[in-house]
């Protein structure tokens, strides 16, 4: 069961939407405070991201209901020039975005599960979730 | 935000503003100041201070019990501050690592470089990619003139730094045994000797080593333990296990090693690999020989080079790219 | 503290109780509470929450504009929260590095092992203690029966791991020489001849190598760009540069190197060290060798192996316990 | 000009009494409250450190005057049994008091100064200085 809402992201303030899409997600689906703030960083991350690196995409969020388990899944799509090295985006202590321990490996950790699939010149997708204990 | 606002007058005003409409734009805008925040390295204990120092500008009216609780906060953020201020210098003593590390990589390929020979009927595909930076597999090609292409490939126990150095010898070995370079027991026996004596007792060494005779498509091999490589039959589009035993190097310095040998035709493939590429561990498991054969059949009409390239690509894809072991295959295709 | 309670309820006792008092004691619990939720790797946003959710208990009444003002204080610290957990997983990384560098020093150990021989009439001390986990130093006895005993001091310019890779095939390299060994240009003629060969050309190798004659009591020996040693005459207490000239290893491979000779009397020391002695940096900029010698010259009546110990101690502090540079230094002196 | 006070460190409650002696100085000296917290902060682990590994010592404040500036110095002395190897216990991430970050080089960190000098069998000394700005 996924009910998907989705906000563009072409400038900056579209990045405002997204975390605010997140935050009311995050909020219905009973998610406290601590978990609002890192939810909507980790939106931040990503769809700063695409801002940046891709020009344009899709912020997408799931509502999601696993056996019972209520969670949240945030999708990043772009068509962008894609991620050549992935395996180096994803070290530690060498994000492109300045931000001490942010970039993908950081909101690897702020979410419970992160997945990313890219390919040069087709764009990048990534997909991360965090379930309500 | 303008520049040379301080970061104290930035917060006042981004608080300000969320004190008013408690908007997600200003929710935001702290974010954006969090980031300017950690890149002038600003500790913890210092947003604790402008948090309380914006609250008594906003609002001056409450109680003291309010400003008193800053301070307990401000003690526990002190000792945050003893994490952020250590994170900057791990991050140091990181970039110097992985600069020195960089340095040792490339001093580890000119030591133990080699090239793909370049031979009439024979194409060849090589590529080895280390799990960290430095490589603990190795292959290496001699390209005899009219007489034979050898090839070796080997894997140290272990990964790494320590693994990398064991390497280093097994080239200067192998270099400095040119009259026994022909026969692939006697090559795995000497540098059997050589791990043996030098090596401490807790580091082995696996080995392939093959002898392409040029006249006679003759294979001789013999193997130290090392994964068994394949032998793709292109008549009848099967592959076949190349089965050698042996010990590994530097258990017991009077091994002796049994030499093998496997006739090729035109269309037969060699394929040789090192375990990093069996044991590659997915989310289901470590994949099976099977499953790695079908991803070769899957490019086997393409030149040598793109299928090791190819396989690779689905390979560190499988683990989510993050390598368990050194990867290196080979592939040898008898052309003509 | 009751190990049973929920941080929350602690964080909200020590709140209450400064409060009440503002004790120093209420503080130095609130600095153990930190070190508590350290250890439990508690991201700082927690400790935010902590604190919002203890005043909400202890001053219900205050206005919401103080609650909302947690919130950017929150959004603030869960950005520093990806430098906390960024800070867990360096720390991880750099043990497992730090793991992989004593396993490699182990093997450099293994594949660089040396031992000081004991040869009448020659008392001997050496010591080689690396600045980083890796030595890229490196010395080599050789006892060769009645007739001499040889000693080879070396440096790689540059540090840690790449350096030491480079040792490992020097050291190699050395023991494949066994005909030339007995003379120092010859020996390091062919050195210079493997570096010049096998190393990168940004790598390069500085050697003494000296043979101590044991019938003549003459030293032959031959420098390639190596820090130069001293001789100490015992009958004059005085020390003199053990100057010889000769390029640095893997510069030019038809490097030639000149001998030079010393004859040793009973009382005589030989003292051989790398530049990591001399230029150990205090708060005073480099010592001089001048300083060097005041030093030596303090412990002079003990035996080789106390001296060299107690210049390293000595020079270790002068520097504030942080080596720069690989630090070795060895001691031959005639007793009889 | 040096007027030093001093605290002898037997027990727990005696690292509260040498936080109270210093932050009585730095308030004096006109140091601001997040100073203070550093200063407080890095003599509870100097005088925790006496306690749990020499058993007795003392932690004494000098307040300083150098040329018009005014300072701080925490100085930590013990007879206890030294530091085999200080090389060690200055290094990152390997701290024995289980304190993230802690430890001797956090308390570097915190100041401006920092001096240690033992001898094994003979203790130790340590100071540390912080300056106002
Ligand atoms: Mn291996
Ligand atoms: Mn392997
Ligand atoms: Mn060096
Ligand atoms: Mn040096």
């Amino acid at each position: 069961m996924e009910i998907q809402s989705c906000v563009s992201i072409l400038n900056e303030w579209d990045i405002v939407a997204a975390r605010q899409l997140g935050r009311n997600v995050a909020k219905e689906l009973g998610f406290g405070t601590v978990d609002q703030a890192r939810i909507t960083t980790a939106i931040s991350e990503l769809a700063r991201n695409i801002y940046l690196y891709a020009g344009e995409g899709q912020l997408c969020i799931d509502r999601l209901n696993e056996n019972g388990k209520a969670g949240l899944r945030i999708i990043a799509l772009d068509k962008g020039p894609g991620i050549p090295d992935i395996r180096k985006v994803m070290e530690d202590g060498f994000s492109t975005s300045g931000g001490l321990g942010a970039g993908l490996p950081g909101v690897r950790r702020l979410m419970d599960d992160f997945n990313i699939d890219s390919n040069p010149g087709e764009g990048t997708d990534i997909r991360a979730t965090k379930w309500l204990r | 935000m303008n520049k040379q606002e301080t970061l104290e007058a930035q917060y006042s005003k981004i608080l300000q503003e969320y004190m008013n409409n408690q908007s997600e734009q200003a929710l935001y805008a702290a974010q954006q100041f969090s980031r300017t925040a950690l890149a002038k390295k600003v500790p913890p204990e210092e947003i604790i201070s402008l948090q309380k120092n914006a609250m008594q500008q906003l609002m001056p009216d409450l109680s003291p019990e309010v400003w008193h609780s800053f301070d307990i906060l401000l003690e526990v953020m002190t000792a945050y501050g003893f994490a952020f201020r250590e994170h900057q210098s791990l991050l140091d003593t990181q970039k110097e690592l992985k600069n020195e590390m960089e340095i040792a990589s490339n001093v580890q390929d000119t030591l133990l470089g080699t090239s793909v020979p370049t031979v009439d009927g024979l194409e060849i595909g090589a590529l080895s990619v280390p799990a960290k930076q430095m490589n603990g597999d190795y292959y290496h090609f001699v390209h005899d003139g009219d007489h034979s292409v050898n090839v070796a490939i080997a894997d140290v126990i272990g990964k790494g730094i320590p693994a990398a150095l064991c390497m280093s010898m097994i080239k200067y070995a192998m270099d400095s045994l040119p009259e026994y370079r022909k026969d692939p027991s006697a090559v795995l026996e000497s540098l059997n000797r050589v791990v043996e004596q030098n090596v401490d007792d807790s580091m082995f060494i696996t080995m392939f080593y093959g002898m392409y005779e040029l006249r006679s498509n003759i294979l001789h091999f013999a193997s130290a333990g090392h994964e068994p490589g394949f032998f793709y039959r292109g008549k009848d589009k099967e592959f076949l296990d190349l089965e050698a035993r042996g010990l590994l190097l530097g258990v017991d310095k009077n091994t002796k090693y049994k030499r093998y040998e496997q006739a090729v035709e035109v269309g037969d493939m060699i394929i040789l690999m090192s375990d990093g590429v069996t044991e590659c561990r997915t989310d289901e498991g470590f994949i099976e020989r099977e499953t790695l054969i079908s991803y070769i059949n899957e490019y086997i009409e393409l030149p040598p080079q793109e299928i090791v390239n190819k396989i690779f690509r689905d390979l560190e894809r499988l683990q989510h790219f993050q390598l368990r072991d050194d990867f290196t295959i080979i592939i040898l295709k008898r052309t003509k």
